[in-house]
């Protein structure tokens, strides 16, 4: 489908108690930060597992929901950028999935690809890959990843056209276009919404039937 | 009323495609929609070679020679286009990002089985996007003649082709009439151009059950 | 590393016979034509096994290099564009693996990406699935694909810089960013060669990592 | 000679690296390379949140927000740069097209085997991508002083601490030499700055043999 211009009080207003939700960015850079602004001032859902390489910082981006305890679980390849987030972690409050930061990538792409799981020789014999099924190919050991998919997906673009097309600038594209494509409903903020057209054909890094919703940044 | 059966059956699926869907048009009478497709109907082409964004025809003087679709015909591209490489064209396929695949078959049975792709006993030697169309899109419309060049029945009890995939038809689309898969039942829901059951039931080896939502003059 | 400069001549020399040659395009389109030119006027390699979506048409592209007797395999979606081929086929001359279009663009990206192999839905039940693992992931049977590796990759891309980074016009992508990550040797061929610094740094398609020699295009 | 271990052991890495070569530099000790790099070394840096072509660290005036390298540090990019998404980012970690990757580490063993991203009994709670380098880069560079803070060796006859991978390391560069793994067999092939075998001996646990190539001086 094409997006639907709205603000970001109203897009997630989408998201509900235990829902999976993706959260773009690398620490801070490219994270959707006005929609996780306003998912913690203008929604109370709870009980949330948070896809996201980092769970912000103290007080800052997703480190704000965190400190309202409305995280349940953490799938991350980096908890440790938030040491309140180890710290809730260690209390117990809550738990966390460490995932090696190419399989983290790569299974939220095969979530939106519709790959039932993939094998990879990262985290073989290691202890992330403890319980995980294992397979000898070529004579190297693999673990079977599964795709990792979410109810929402919270994304940040430099620009986007008001049909839903996105650019990413710079190194803030990390995770944003992959979770776009991963998730039942992609709310995605730009920084810069153009008008249809204005996004060279070629450039488009998510093409807009990945975009349910699209909020300007504040 | 178009004499030609393949127009009428065109005619017909176009109307099934709503605004801001995104399709995929197989080859033959799905190449035919567009015809039938007026310019604000708000539906999306995607071609699997690379594009979301398909526009019509170009004249001749128009020819882009790197902008085809998957027929290898010439094509343009309607402003907010995006082109992607063919992993990722087949990722909104296979991910369940594409609404609509629109295809051409040779039968469909009675539980939606497809067989568009080969022939015992000719070439088995081009299958394309098909079988990923099938299996991805989330609602497949198959779009054919009710009988073969040669008079046989197409929708039948069970293929005697080779399959696409199994039960991956949403609706088939004939010159006589719309069949709707529903709860895994072929349910006959609309007769076309004057057509009677007895019509449908003398060319069908599948067994159907008749639950006629409305009458269109055709 | 980053590319050299070189002739389509002297680039495509690094071929040898029984080597495995992907080649970009989606029929001629985006198809490195100088490259195959030249393995057919300056090459003797042969027993060759040809990954390309097609092998060519009647005398042209890759069709060039059928007649020559040098493809021993071919590993395609979509033979049946090149009736050359489908007849050698069915002559015994060259032998045929037909892969699913979503698959094969897959299955080659897995071979860049260090990927084992990866499950799908797609031709699960069918006849292309024959012999493969099989699986049922949250209900729906899946099929593993392994990863397509080459020992050549022959792309075109528009536009170059002198590092090798690609970038690629309209629907001439297609195949060639995927092709050139997953060979031990690449090889692009350009329309245009630029200096660095030319080529927007988001726009780039494929760094020059995965370029070994560039050719600029006849 | 610099007094500061971590730089000699930075500037005798730096020696490891080829014109052409495409590295990885993780934290710590690896980030000080860039400044034993002469500006026409060819070494082209890659940094997994998504850039080619690593620059010099920016002037304070030059910050910009959207740029950084996986250590959350401001960095720029040099001509001819490309940014891409963290899949496609990894891609090229796991698919071998990472020529070297340059880390610290706690341990590393007889057979290389690496522990660099966890202490037991501490949280455990941050990976990134350093198992995927490890993994993927076709050489892997260990940087490391000698022996802990608290005076334990780190190269040792099998691990303690939680593996990174096994059997990856192919250099190891402390300030007192160089090791490298040669057909499973860890070799000292270098001593630094007038350290002696006897000096090695005493702070390794690791059985290794001598196999010294040359002097440098330091």
């Amino acid at each position: 489908m094409t997006a639907t211009l709205t603000t970001a009080a109203e897009a997630v207003s989408a998201i509900r108690s235990g829902d999976t939700v993706m959260v773009g960015g690398f620490g801070l850079v490219g994270a959707p930060l006005s929609l996780i602004d306003a998912l913690v001032d203008h929604s109370d859902a709870t009980d949330l597992t948070i896809v996201s390489n980092n769970i912000g910082e103290p007080g800052r981006g997703l480190g704000k929901l965190l400190r309202q305890g409305r995280i349940r679980r953490g799938i991350s390849s980096y908890f440790t950028s938030n040491p309140e987030a180890v710290a809730a972690v260690n209390a117990g409050e809550i738990e966390a999935t460490l995932v090696p930061q190419g399989t983290f990538a790569e299974a939220i792409r095969a979530g939106g690809a519709g790959i039932g799981g993939f094998f990879t020789p990262v985290g073989a014999g290691t202890q992330l890959a403890e319980g995980k099924e294992e397979r000898v190919i070529d004579g190297v050991r693999h673990v079977l990843e599964g795709p990792i998919h979410a109810d929402v997906a919270l994304v940040y673009a430099a620009r986007a056209d008001t049909l839903g097309n996105l650019w990413y600038r710079r190194t803030a594209r990390n995770f944003n276009p992959l979770m776009a494509t991963a998730a039942s409903l992609t709310i995605a903020e730009a920084g810069e919404i153009l008008d249809v057209g204005e996004l060279e054909p070629e450039s488009v890094v998510t093409p807009h039937l990945y975009v349910d919703h699209l909020v300007a940044a504040a | 009323m178009s004499p030609d059966p393949k127009a009428r059956i065109a005619a017909r699926a176009a109307q099934e495609l709503r605004p801001g869907e995104v399709v995929n048009l197989g080859i033959g009478i799905p190449n035919l929609i567009p015809e039938f497709l007026g310019p604000d109907s708000g539906v999306v082409l995607h071609t699997e070679n690379g594009l979301l964004g398909v526009g019509p025809r170009p004249d001749d003087g128009d020819l882009d020679p790197d902008l085809i679709d998957a027929a290898k015909q010439p094509i343009t591209a309607l402003p907010g286009a995006a082109y992607f490489d063919s992993a990722s064209s087949f990722a909104m396929i296979r991910g369940g990002h594409v609404d609509v695949a629109v295809l051409g078959a040779l039968e469909v049975s009675a539980v939606g089985d497809i067989a568009n792709w080969a022939v015992p006993g000719k070439d088995v030697l081009g299958v394309g996007g098909a079988m990923d169309l099938v299996v991805g899109a989330r609602r497949v419309i198959v779009t054919m003649t009710a009988t073969s060049s040669r008079g046989q029945p197409k929708v039948v009890a069970e293929c005697t082709y080779p399959l696409t995939a199994a039960g991956a038809a949403d609706v088939v689309v004939t010159e006589l009439c719309v069949f709707r898969l529903v709860d895994g039942e072929l349910r006959l829901t609309e007769l076309l151009d004057g057509a009677t059951v007895d019509d449908v039931t003398a060319v069908t080896t599948a067994p159907f059950v008749v639950t006629l939502e409305e009458s269109h003059v055709g």
